[in-house]
């Protein structure tokens, strides 16, 4: 086993995870209404396939995938279409959605299908399969699953790399997944190797967990090579370079991606949607969401039909405390705050958290003292005070000379700054500038 | 000079040829005749001037580093050896020299000489007076220095460091606080110690050179 | 060398004559006023910086240097102005940089003749006005393309402000490391001088702070008119 | 089903929490760790080390409240500029140098340069070069230690820009004793701060506790301060057993302003580089520095110009000790 | 300390050509925005500077022993032409080191340092030993100070300056920061 089980840098926020973390995953009900965007994903967002009126049964799909780098999206609730329109997205903007009227009487099941028999499948039809069950990413990104089951012909892939990291703050969807599913993990890990034709597989999990970390050990097959590596417990350990680091002790260089240096890293999550697909048949249209946050009366676990509207979630767990202030998809540290509260869940929202005020960042903003705390934090080892003062000067081009490419925004640095500086903020809106003026120039 | 692309005027007013080398050779030999010929004449009329004043300078440090001789005479420093006779040689300045002085009866009261050593920032340079055969300072002046106003140069200002030298005995040795009963003891300058130091080590030098070097002339005369 | 355009612009007849690349025409007052004033050799081009520094830690020095600048400025515009039509092209650096020499030689010369004792603490520094990038600017930017009146009424402008500015800064620095002026006792014997002006990082400050000065009020004049506008 | 959440939505960019120190608690934190520093120098010095680091502080404050911009006092950084100028004046100052110290380190040091976090020159020291090069013989001029505690050390009152009076009991420091008499100093003396010297240089031990206080809380570098006493006295042991004249490591690390400079103002987060292996480098720079000063140089102290002359190094250090970018090395294509 | 390391520590530090005796303060102000620009003006300056020395030198020993007071224009005449041929044959020779540092070497035409080393170098009687330490020291001091005001105004170029001080009152500022930390170097070398 490596004994690397770490990276440099990085930061230890607080991790709330006691929250939930011995909560048993629960079922929300059916919302009265699902709202389903059709960009869930990285690449192309799906193609509609349905029109106001129709009736649709849980599992249905109402966009089909646009293209390689894309997926369908299937209705998590059986119901009528009555809306295709514009509607808030988690991310901020508005996305062409698709809205549902939950039929109330309706058993809510699937309509009959065939269970693929992964075993006699060749690597083609289990690509196909993961792909028209519309799996993506379940750690964030939300990148397509199938396109990393089937990576170009000219690397070889050696390792898989299961990511149960786990760092955010608050978040326990993928502690609870492995602390209760084990076996579903580990069915789904089996399928991707027999599907990728690789034989080694680290699960790598962060120390606090160790209840996921023995029940794991517990379910290990014994004809797999497949090795559980419990991580130091780190912010952005998850973070796909930082892992492959700590597992591997390679450095994927600048600007490559993972499978440069034979390896393919996957959510538990993601691993366990694809699980379900070969033994239920099911497509993803549920997922399991932590719910938290101390301006939350009652934090838990849920198993979310994907499209549910945040506000019902928040009212299913009984609703925010007076001093609540902020709504966060994701965890504190890379999530995305909320203005609208009818943004659904999507397949790749991993939690909600509720901040109270004196937990924000609010406050003011002090010039940068070059403690040099960011360089210290950043993972990837850039200089982040040099890059904000760039930043705000707008010299952009001096940031590509400091490898703002290989920033990957964790936000690290942003969270130890003391004088508050919205660095991550402000390299996201320089690498959108960045890459304005490069198609304006184009 | 081929023609400089760092100074050009606008193309337009360029000249449309060059100019023969010539030209530009006569030129320059005419700018320089003119300007040799308006700095030499200019050289002659103030150079009274000019030597006056150096020459005053000069009498005026041997007169007060010797405690007014009436006469003196100029020693120059050629090939280790001290002459008489000036080399020739447009700028005298350059050149090592010592003057012995004489009272109205004709005793030598002593020598003076310059020298120059590092301070506290710069070179300082003082005339030094001295007995050759005792070591016994005459006195010294400073005749140039960078140190500090209000600190350092206080070794010119102050009459009380610059008075206890005389009928010192070098090598000197530079003291803080009360000077000690020893002919050698010289008291520093509180807030300017280095200066301080600085002219002691400077006489210093200056004696254990020139000593041998006056005994050798001396023992020459006598030959 | 391409061949000069045959279309000539046409000069009209009687005007002076208006070469491109030229000084635009201007009264003598505002040949003089523009060194002083809104081109500053010092406070605004920045020019001649060497000796700036150097030799304002007392008025009588900034006086001198400065009246020195002035005389070699008024010469050498006058010689490089009335020979500029017979100064080939090739050879003008050259031949303004020997008559640029010529008069801080004599310069040099005069002075030591005259006060010896400023022309010993100036130093080396009086020959190294030869350097200055103010004098060959001059000869090459003004006199080489203007008669030999405006060529010495810039010189007497532009001298004049380097003058008045190395006064400023020496009045400055001599008053508050000193203070004394002219070496006068001005403030009196219980001030307490500051020795840190007369030092080389009193130098720098003390035209620092004219910089700041000056750039607060051309700042304030701005914000002024545009409030009014 | 009621809303869940009445009011408006805070939306900030991630991340959405951020660790709990801030500028100003790190600032604050020093000041306080500054107060037993103060404590001793008036243990020492009596009223007289009171007034002149209140006038220091006075000027810093006035000025930042003057020319700066709105509201920056609180953030408590010219508080400290205040207090470590003061620390750094002997007990004698004419309270109108000390202010006029104060009004220059945070005006040319400081805002200037456009205040907090953007100067390269550590300003309390700035202000002290300024008021060492102006009044270099009231600024070293050093009163004894001891005697009663209402007692003044110097002409404190000194009308300004007047010349004080200096008829106040004064004694060479440990260093000028060394340099130009070439004395030694009992080390108990030494540790304890029983000599001459200015206000801060007296309590190595408070000051090293205080710094240790803030090391542990991480508001300074604590490489820097190791990097700085680890090469005074691994140099000035390799001098002193080559020419046993030359002092010992013990007699450099505890005399004159080494433990102030090491541990309060060389670690100023400001003036000090970014990176870790820059900070060992800007502190042996700085050792090497107080040691050839102090040893071949013309001044008896060389701690400040050390600091200074490494503070115009630091953007440089910066460059030089950038870390290499994840993914970029030689491990990277392996 | 020997007279050669007095000379050169005293160049370098104590008495730094540009922060100490202001020579050369038009580039130190006027081309030190970049930091490799400033590098290589340093590098040019230093190979002029001991051009100079050795030219001054022989000046001074063979031709103008009859004739000092035409010493100014001669050095400048000679500065003058000698960076010209200097510049033609780094050009013809050495095209790489040309194109890194052909460009300042007009500049340096006007840069008092060269003539200043040339008449110090004079004033104070230096033999060709010395003027050659004298000229090594003077070009290192003076790169010295041109990178370190060109790595701190690099750094000002991203904080927040006030308006009155960017264009060139914090110049002047730094220039008085830096000239006050080689204070510290004062009297080195005067000290057994
Ligand atoms: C800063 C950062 C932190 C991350 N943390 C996690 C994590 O804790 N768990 C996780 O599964 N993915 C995390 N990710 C996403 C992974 O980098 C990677 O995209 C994911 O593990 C790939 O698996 P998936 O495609 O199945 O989601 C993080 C990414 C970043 C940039
Ligand atoms: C700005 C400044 C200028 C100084 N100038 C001189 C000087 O010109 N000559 C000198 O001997 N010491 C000078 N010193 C050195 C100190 O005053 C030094 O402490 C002093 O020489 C020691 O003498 P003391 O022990 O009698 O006080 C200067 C110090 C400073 C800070
Ligand atoms: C005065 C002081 C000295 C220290 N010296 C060391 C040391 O020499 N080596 C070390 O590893 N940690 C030392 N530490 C501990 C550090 O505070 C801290 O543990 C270390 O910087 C962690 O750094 P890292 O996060 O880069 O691993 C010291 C702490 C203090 C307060
Ligand atoms: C550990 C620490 C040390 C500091 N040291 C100094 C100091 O020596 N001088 C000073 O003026 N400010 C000091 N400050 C305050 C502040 O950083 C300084 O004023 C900035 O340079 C202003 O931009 C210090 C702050 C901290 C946190
Ligand atoms: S129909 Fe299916 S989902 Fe509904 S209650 Fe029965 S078993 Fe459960
Ligand atoms: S940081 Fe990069 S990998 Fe992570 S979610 Fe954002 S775009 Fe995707
Ligand atoms: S957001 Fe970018 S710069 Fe900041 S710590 Fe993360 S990777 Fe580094
Ligand atoms: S953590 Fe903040 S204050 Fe510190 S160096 Fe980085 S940006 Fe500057
Ligand atoms: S005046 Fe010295 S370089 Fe310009």
């Amino acid at each position: 086993m490596k004994l690397s089980s770490g990276f440099r840098h990085g930061v230890h926020p607080r991790e709330e995870k006691e929250l939930t973390s011995r909560l048993p995953i629960r079922r929300m009900p059916f919302p009265d209404e699902i709202v389903l965007p059709l960009r869930q994903h990285a690449g192309n967002p799906a193609k509609l396939c349905v029109e106001v009126g129709d009736h649709v049964e849980r599992g249905d799909p109402v966009g089909r995938a646009d293209g390689w780098v894309s997926v369908p999206i299937h209705a998590s609730a059986s119901g009528t279409v009555t809306d295709i329109g514009w509607w808030p997205h988690p991310d901020g903007s508005m996305a062409m959605s698709v809205r549902i009227a939950v039929d109330r009487y309706a058993p809510q099941v699937p309509r009959p299908r065939m269970v693929p028999h992964w075993e006699g499948l060749s690597t083609d039809d289990v690509v196909r399969a993961v792909q028209d069950a519309g799996v993506v990413g379940l750690g964030g990104a939300a990148f397509p699953t199938h396109v990393k089951l089937a990576p170009p012909r000219d690397y070889a892939v050696h390792t898989l790399i299961i990511n149960g990291a786990e760092c955010e703050p608050y978040l326990t969807s993928d502690h609870r997944t492995m602390a209760e599913y084990p076996a579903r993990v580990l069915f789904g890990i089996r399928v991707m190797m027999h599907a990728m034709d690789v034989d080694k597989c680290v699960v790598g999990v962060e120390r606090n967990k160790p209840d996921a970390i023995a029940a794991l050990r517990q379910a290990l097959p014994s004809d797999l090579a497949i090795t559980i590596l419990p991580l130091t417990v780190k912010y952005p350990q998850g973070a796909e370079k930082m892992l492959i680091q700590a597992v591997t002790g390679i450095e994927v260089p600048s600007g490559k991606l993972p499978v440069s240096v034979g390896v393919v890293v996957q959510n538990v999550g993601s691993v366990a949607a694809i699980a379900e697909v070969f033994e239920t048949g099911l497509p993803l249209i549920e997922r399991i969401v932590t719910v938290s946050g101390h301006g939350l009366r009652r934090p838990a676990n849920l198993i979310v039909p994907v499209g549910t509207k945040l506000r019902d979630l928040l009212a299913f767990c009984d609703g925010v405390t007076p001093d609540a202030a902020e709504v966060i998809v994701g965890g504190p540290m890379m999530g995305q705050a909320q203005a609208n509260l009818d943004a659904p869940v999507l397949k790749g929202t991993t939690g909600v958290v509720v901040l109270e005020r004196h937990e924000t960042r609010l406050g003011q903003v002090y010039p940068c003292i070059h403690c040099g705390r960011c360089l210290e934090a950043c993972p990837v080892f850039l200089n982040p005070s040099l890059l904000g003062d760039f930043a705000r000067v707008a010299r952009y081009d001096d940031m590509v000379d400091l490898h703002l490419a290989d920033c990957m925004l964790c936000g690290s640095c942003a969270y130890v700054c003391p004088s508050n500086i919205p660095l991550a903020q402000l390299f996201q809106a320089s690498k959108v500038a960045l890459r304005r003026t490069k198609t304006g120039a184009a | 000079m081929t023609a400089t692309h760092h100074h050009g005027p606008p193309a337009a007013i360029q000249p449309s040829k060059s100019t023969p080398a010539w030209r530009l050779l006569l030129t320059l030999a005419l700018a320089g005749a003119m300007s040799g010929w308006l700095v030499v004449t200019v050289y002659k009329v103030t150079l009274p001037a000019v030597r006056k004043y150096a020459a005053e300078q000069v009498n005026a440090a041997v007169r007060e580093v010797l405690k007014a001789p009436a006469r003196w005479d100029t020693l120059y420093l050629v090939n280790d050896a001290l002459t008489r006779t000036a080399p020739d040689k447009a700028d005298l300045a350059d050149i090592p020299k010592t003057y012995v002085g004489f009272d109205a009866s004709g005793n030598r009261l002593g020598v003076a000489i310059t020298a120059a050593e590092p301070g506290f920032q710069e070179l300082v340079t003082l005339m030094i007076g001295f007995d050759p055969k005792s070591g016994t300072l005459i006195g010294f002046k400073v005749l140039e220095h960078k140190e500090t106003p209000g600190l350092g140069d206080k070794i010119e200002r102050d009459t009380a460091f610059g008075g206890q030298f005389t009928g010192r005995v070098a090598p000197l040795r530079g003291v803080k606080g009360r000077a000690g009963k020893p002919p050698s003891e010289v008291q520093t300058i509180t807030g300017a110690t280095i200066s301080s130091r600085a002219v002691i080590r400077i006489i210093n030098h200056a004696v254990a050179r020139w000593r041998p070097l006056l005994e050798a002339w001396d023992r020459g005369r006598t030959q | 060398m391409t061949a000069v355009p045959s279309v000539q612009p046409v000069q009209p007849a009687g005007a002076s004559a208006f070469v491109p690349g030229s000084p635009p025409p201007a009264t003598l007052a505002a040949d003089i006023w523009r060194g002083i004033a809104r081109e500053n050799p010092v406070l605004v081009q920045f020019l001649g910086m060497c000796p700036t520094m150097a030799v304002t830690n007392t008025l009588a020095n900034g006086i001198a240097m400065g009246v020195a600048t002035l005389f070699v400025l008024v010469g050498s515009g006058l010689i490089v102005s009335l020979f500029r039509k017979y100064i080939a092209h090739e050879v003008r650096i050259t031949s303004y940089i020997l008559i640029i020499a010529t008069f801080v030689t004599l310069a040099d010369m005069i002075l030591a003749a005259t006060f010896p004792a400023i022309s010993k603490a100036l130093g080396p520094f009086m020959p190294l006005n030869v350097a200055n990038g103010l004098l060959l600017g001059r000869a090459e930017a003004f006199a080489a393309k203007v008669g030999p009146v405006r060529a010495v009424a810039d010189g007497f402008g532009m001298g004049m402000g380097f003058t008045l500015s190395l006064v400023l800064l020496s009045a400055t620095r001599e008053l508050l490391g000193g203070g004394s002026l002219l070496n006068q006792d001005i403030l009196g014997p219980r001030f307490e001088p500051w020795v840190f002006m007369v030092m080389p990082p009193g130098g720098f400050l003390t035209l620092g702070i004219a910089l700041l000065g000056l750039a607060f009020i051309i700042e304030r004049r701005r914000r002024r008119t545009q409030e009014a506008a | 089903m009621s809303t869940p959440l009445a009011r408006k939505l805070l939306v900030t960019a991630s991340p959405h929490v951020r660790s709990q120190d801030s500028t100003p608690v790190i600032m604050w934190n020093v000041v306080g760790a500054l107060v037993p520093v103060i404590a001793a120098a008036a243990w020492f010095f009596g009223v007289s080390a009171l007034l002149v680091i209140a006038a220091t502080a006075l000027g810093a404050l006035l000025t930042e409240r003057v020319i700066g911009r709105g509201g920056t006092i609180a953030d408590g950084s010219a508080m400290i500029t205040g207090l470590l100028l003061g620390l750094t004046l002997p007990a004698g100052s004419p309270l109108w140098m000390a202010f006029l110290g104060g009004v220059f380190g945070i005006g040319f040091g400081k805002l200037v340069w456009g205040g907090l976090g953007q100067n390269v020159f550590n300003p309390a020291l700035v202000g002290r070069a300024f008021l060492q090069a102006a009044f270099p013989v009231a600024i070293t001029t050093w009163p004894t230690p001891g005697g009663a505690f209402w007692t003044l050390k110097g002409d404190l009152f000194a009308f300004p820009f007047t010349r004080p009076n200096t008829d106040a009991i004064t004694s060479a420091t440990p260093l000028g004793l060394l340099k130009f008499e070439g004395k030694g100093t009992e080390l108990l003396n030494l540790v304890v701060g029983n000599t001459g010297g200015s206000l801060g240089e007296t309590a190595a031990l408070v000051i090293l506790a205080g710094g240790a206080f803030l090391a542990y809380k991480r508001y300074l570098n604590w490489r820097i301060p190791a990097s700085i006493l680890l090469t005074v006295a691994v140099f000035s042991t390799v001098i002193h057993l080559v020419d046993a004249r030359r002092p010992d490591a013990l007699f450099m690390l505890f005399s004159g302003g080494l433990m102030l400079g090491a541990v309060y103002m060389a670690t100023d987060m400001v003036t000090s580089p970014v990176t870790n292996r820059g900070r060992w480098l800007f502190g042996a720079g700085i050792g090497v520095l107080v040691v050839v000063i102090r040893i071949w140089g013309g001044l008896p102290e060389g701690v400040m110009y050390a600091i200074l002359f490494m503070n115009a190094l630091v953007p440089f250090i910066n460059r030089a000790t950038q870390p290499r970018v994840f993914g970029t090395g030689r491990q990277a294509a392996a | 300390m020997s007279n050669l390391a007095w000379i050169f520590v005293s160049t370098v530090l104590v008495n730094n050509f540009t922060l100490v005796m202001f020579l050369g303060l038009c580039s130190f102000f006027g081309v030190t925005a970049k930091i490799e620009t400033a590098w290589r003006l340093g590098l040019a300056n230093t190979f002029v500077l001991l051009l100079t020395a050795v030219g001054a030198w022989a000046l001074n020993t063979y031709v103008l022993t009859q004739t000092p007071f035409l010493r100014t224009i001669a050095f400048i005449v000679v500065i003058g032409s000698g960076v010209q041929i200097t510049e033609m044959a780094v050009k013809k020779y050495f095209p790489v080191l040309f194109r890194q540092l052909g460009i300042y070497l007009p500049l340096i035409t006007t840069n008092c340092a060269i003539l200043g080393l040339a008449l110090f170098q004079t004033s104070r009687h230096y033999n060709l030993a010395e003027a050659l330490v004298f000229a090594i020291g003077a070009g290192v001091g003076l790169t010295l100070a041109l990178a370190l005001m060109a790595s701190i105004r690099e750094r000002i170029e991203v904080a927040e300056v006030p308006v009155i001080a960017r264009r060139m009152g914090l110049v002047l500022v730094i220039a008085s920061c830096l000239s006050m930390a080689f204070m510290g170097f004062a009297g080195m070398g005067s000290v057994p």
